[in-house]
């Protein structure tokens, strides 16, 4: 059988491979380099970025729980001008394109952000992280509610031609509402899921392990959350789904794809495994060929429910 | 590097502490000593991230079978307090683990003229046996080593092998002296004049102890720190640690995995 | 050290110690006596009751996940006449409590039901389900919306003199908005969380695992979710809370009642161990002693924030 | 009863397919062919819940030192299919298990005068075993076997070696008859006159066929059911099959841990 096509396409912006790691998972790509080729990836998403640098919350930042983690990062970044600086000439020396995530406090902040972004030639896309849930001002709300998410993305929208990624909070509870807001606002795309806000306590100290008390829980333990959440989603909307949450293997990347997702974003597990995006990249490709299956797209969507 | 390792052997050395051998490649050899290696402890999401832990010893294995390549190997020292290193006490000879390393930044040895200053607390011990191991050819080296009881005194028997001078404390005085190990060190170092240089690994406490004599008497110190990590190679920043310059506007984290876990005392706020 | 005191209150109802088996997780009590000592236990807690026996869902109705489990039983019971009939006499025969947990299709249901139950002398307390994802009239709706939620526990507030528990749903945005409604209907205590809504998917078959689609996620996955919002409501309410999600030992239950719980529920890790609640209880005791504490109340949502 | 096993072999019989012994304490010895016992796997959450597996033999193993007890064991007769199985597979001799079980209902042997005939497809053999062990004295057993291909075919040695007729059909025609066991069995079965007893075991397209010659033929007929379980004690209500009367507003449902996993394929909704 001929080389199956894994190419996928979202808002005209085309990826090798259905393949994304997911912000602040996975560094600035560089990090990695010694263990993923990072040119086997559709595509590589930044830490989240900010107008200014941030310090981002105290430690204890992360903590294990069972079949999964809790962060408190608090966003920690090196701002926009050093994200220029530093990090941007990288990506020239890979084809593997490079999604800008980001955030602001304020909408006018995200427009900001968008508009600063939008004059990156090295940023093919750019995802707006409206779900962060470790940022006191902004984040969280305009993740939950309905207009303020309209009301950011319409002004990104607004401050950029690049494809806009909206990326929803599982922490909401109809997350269908919250898509069609973001459509509404002639978003892109939608990815999700960012993480869940839990916590862990320390039971001899009697204080929470995480410095910020609460975090976001990620990992394979919110994988079935994340799979119901992408399919709800990807019946209702018509722009490209991406699916994020607990994905370990390409049978979890696939079955998000079944569920709906035009492609997929590895997060926790890059920590596990280092080389777990380029494993799960190869490993779809090989489904393919053995199921007989010529072109990866074929499988969007197609549970049968 | 990422590889495949097998245990060689795991051995309790004290209640409730373990010496675990494990193959590795040849180019681990290159390890510095302070460096550290990340253990996937299961095939399993249970528990779910690696688990750090600095290097005790590296060497070379000679083969039984005549003819047979010479098998690097390393060692861990390591303490169960949790759900990783209880399920790594119960491998066996045979067990395969997998490995990320050697990640983070090294001790960076005194020079030939200057003194070697150990200064271990508890299983801090572990990443200053290989240190002492690659500077007891170019000069003295003393160990000061304390724990909260003589339990937690591990392994003097290698470094006085090696010809280091040990010095123990413990908390309850049921080994050495009676008190903190930072209390002896400071004893014998005063009025002492020839150069020194200190290399200290241990809780919190007892580096912030440390440090302040260091300062105090001007003498050159690095010190490896543990956080806890998710990814150990500097993307996930859950490892951070306030650097010199951090501020409320001016962030100056640095990330024990990768700008550590050894840092000059100078580069950190201990405050 | 003299025996600590384990004994905690609930409305006015007291239980020997603040370990209670969850609904759905433990069938009648009767299943477990062979594995557990039902004397050493706070309180039984009932499979969901309604008026009408429930066929349930078709199969498979359960699947193990990362850490956790779904499952889409869909309410599957005896209904109430079964329940005085073949069930409760068992109950007789212990002396620990059984709270009868239940559920109903209309507000009016769920009052006709609490009005029966309020007769059956060997039920102690109910415990009102307004969260149960798996039915599709009712359950969930009442579970997401405060006005419905007040309403319902409203009417079942006036149907009944026992001490009325009330059962909230995780798949919320603000859990503490829910937790409001139903203290202003009158609630006497909250437990929570339920099951979150997850799904599971066969990717060979490209169907869901389970016949419903979805199900509910339950055990350690979803502790630190469920350890955040007992932390997040017992600090906004005045009325007790019980803790439920993934509490697998002694160390779990006490987080709980750290982050303000007054007692808890084991659920699905009955399904791995028999023994867990007793186990759990024992623990708890021993917890005190080693620390010295007298009365396991003095720890309720002491946890330093 | 639950109670803590040690492995006392682990071998694999066929490709993929593991039989396990295991030692047991005195009362498991009530066990009755068709029960079944849920293993927990690891001292983790990966996995998470308990396997279930039926009891493939059950016996009393004579210590080789003088004088102890003899020990009970049992085995299971596995596939690797997931998770669990695999890491059953890893197990050695030595290793622990813990254990829920007897459970379930187990099967009724047919009375002296009647044939025994064992239906099994697959791995669903497994429970068989220990059935013609306990009914070998008592009369004639023939055993049908059935499996995509002759690596599917397990044990057949054993149950010879107990003087049970054996008839296998393999799919491919590997082994014995070419295709389904339940043809095989029909032929044997056709113009025989003696009464006869089916018991059978293996995935759900076998035993509806099973119960179809059973209908017509007028033969009893037990049938031992696989489902998902949680609990294994009629708790969770996850393993339930449709009984007999069941109906949209008359549910019967019956639990395969509880009311089975061995039904008389009358009580049971066939379609
Ligand atoms: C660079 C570095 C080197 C280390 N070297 C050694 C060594 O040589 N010998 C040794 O015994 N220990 C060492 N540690 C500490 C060791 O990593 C922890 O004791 C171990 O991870 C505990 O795992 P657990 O599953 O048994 O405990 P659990 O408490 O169950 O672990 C839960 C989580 O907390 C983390 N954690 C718990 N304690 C620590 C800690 N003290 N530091 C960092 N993370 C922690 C774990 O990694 C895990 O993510 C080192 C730590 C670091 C950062
Ligand atoms: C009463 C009973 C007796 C059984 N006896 C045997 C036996 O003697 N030998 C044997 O090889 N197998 C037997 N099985 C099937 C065996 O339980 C499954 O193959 C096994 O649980 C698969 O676990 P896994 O982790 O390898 O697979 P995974 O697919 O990773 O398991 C995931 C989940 O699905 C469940 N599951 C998967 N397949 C099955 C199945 N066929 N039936 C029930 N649950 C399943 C598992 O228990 C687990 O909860 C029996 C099942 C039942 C209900
Ligand atoms: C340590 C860590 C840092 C993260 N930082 C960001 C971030 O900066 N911006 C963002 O949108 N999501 C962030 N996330 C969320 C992930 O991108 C992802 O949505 C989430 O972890 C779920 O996927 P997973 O289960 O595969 O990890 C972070 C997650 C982790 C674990
Ligand atoms: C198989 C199963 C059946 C359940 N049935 C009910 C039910 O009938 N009514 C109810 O209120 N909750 C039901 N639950 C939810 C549990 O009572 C509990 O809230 C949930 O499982 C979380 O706790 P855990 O993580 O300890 O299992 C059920 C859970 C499981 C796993
Ligand atoms: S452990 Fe991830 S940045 Fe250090
Ligand atoms: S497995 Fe729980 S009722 Fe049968």
């Amino acid at each position: 059988m001929t080389k199956p096509e894994m190419s996928v396409e979202i808002a005209g912006f085309k990826m090798r491979n259905p393949v994304m790691t997911a912000s602040g998972t996975f560094g600035y790509g560089e990090e990695f380099a010694g263990y993923v080729d990072l040119e086997s990836l559709g595509a590589i998403i930044t830490k989240g970025l900010s107008l200014k640098p941030r310090a981002g919350n105290p430690t204890p930042r992360i903590v294990e729980t069972q079949g999964g983690m809790l962060n408190a990062i608090g966003l920690q970044n090196v701002g926009i001008d050093a994200f220029i600086e530093k990090k941007a000439p990288f990506f020239r020396t890979i084809t593997t394109p490079v999604i800008a995530n980001f955030f602001g406090n304020t909408p006018e902040e995200y427009a900001e952000m968008a508009e600063r972004l939008d004059r990156i030639p090295e940023v093919a896309a750019v995802e707006v992280n409206i779900s962060c849930p470790n940022v006191k001002h902004g984040g969280i709300v305009f993740g939950t509610d309905p207009k303020s998410a309209y009301a950011v993305v319409k002004l990104v929208r607004e401050a950029t031609v690049k494809p806009v990624i909206v990326k929803l909070s599982p922490n909401v509870t109809d997350i269908v509402e919250m898509a069609h807001a973001c459509v509404d606002a002639e978003a892109d795309a939608l990815s999700l899921i960012n993480t869940l806000t839990g916590m862990a306590i320390d039971l001899n100290k009697r204080k929470p392990v995480l410095a910020n008390v609460t975090g976001g829980l990620s990992g394979p333990a919110i994988k079935p959350i994340a799979l119901r959440m992408v399919w709800q989603v990807a019946r209702a909307v018509s722009i490209p789904v991406i699916g994020i949450g607990g994905i370990m293997t390409a049978g979890d990347a696939l079955e998000f794809m079944l569920a709906g997702a035009t492609a997929v974003q590895i997060g926790t597990a890059n920590f596990l495994e280092p080389g777990t995006a380029q494993t799960i990249a190869l490993g779809m490709e090989q489904y393919l060929v053995d199921n007989g299956i010529a072109d990866i797209k074929e499988l969007i969507g197609t549970l049968e429910v | 590097m990422q590889f495949k390792t097998m245990v060689i052997s795991n051995a309790e050395v004290s209640p409730g502490y373990f010496r675990m051998r494990l193959t590795a490649p040849q180019e681990f050899a290159q390890a510095k000593p302070g460096q550290f290696v990340m253990v996937r402890v299961r095939d399993a999401v249970d528990p779910l991230l690696r688990r750090p832990f600095g290097i005790f010893d590296l060497g070379t294995f000679e083969s039984e079978y005549p003819g047979a390549w010479p098998q690097i190997y390393f060692e861990i020292l390591y303490r169960v307090v949790g759900k990783g290193t209880a399920m790594l006490s119960t491998l066996h000879h045979g067990d395969h683990l997998d490995i990320l390393g050697p990640l983070g930044t090294g001790f960076t040895p005194a020079g030939p003229d200057t003194e070697t200053i150990l200064v271990g607390g508890g299983v801090g011990l572990a990443p200053l046996y290989y240190l002492a191991k690659e500077v007891v050819k170019s000069g003295r080296i003393r160990l000061f080593v304390g724990g909260k009881t003589q339990e937690d005194i591990l392994c003097i028997t290698e470094f006085e092998r090696l010809g280091v001078e040990t010095y123990v404390a413990t908390d309850d005085g049921t080994l050495g002296a009676s008190g903190l190990v930072t209390e002896v060190m400071e004893r014998h170092l005063k009025g002492d004049v020839p150069s020194k240089a200190i290399f200290a690994c241990g809780p919190m406490p007892m580096l912030k102890a440390v440090a302040e004599i260091a300062r105090r008497e001007a003498i050159p110190c690095q010190v490896s720190l543990e956080a806890y990590m998710a990814c150990g190679m500097g993307a996930c920043l859950g490892c951070v640690v306030k650097g010199r310059d951090h501020g409320e506007h001016t962030p100056d984290y640095r990330c024990v995995c990768k700008d550590g876990p050894v840092f000059d005392f100078q580069e950190l706020q201990w405050v």
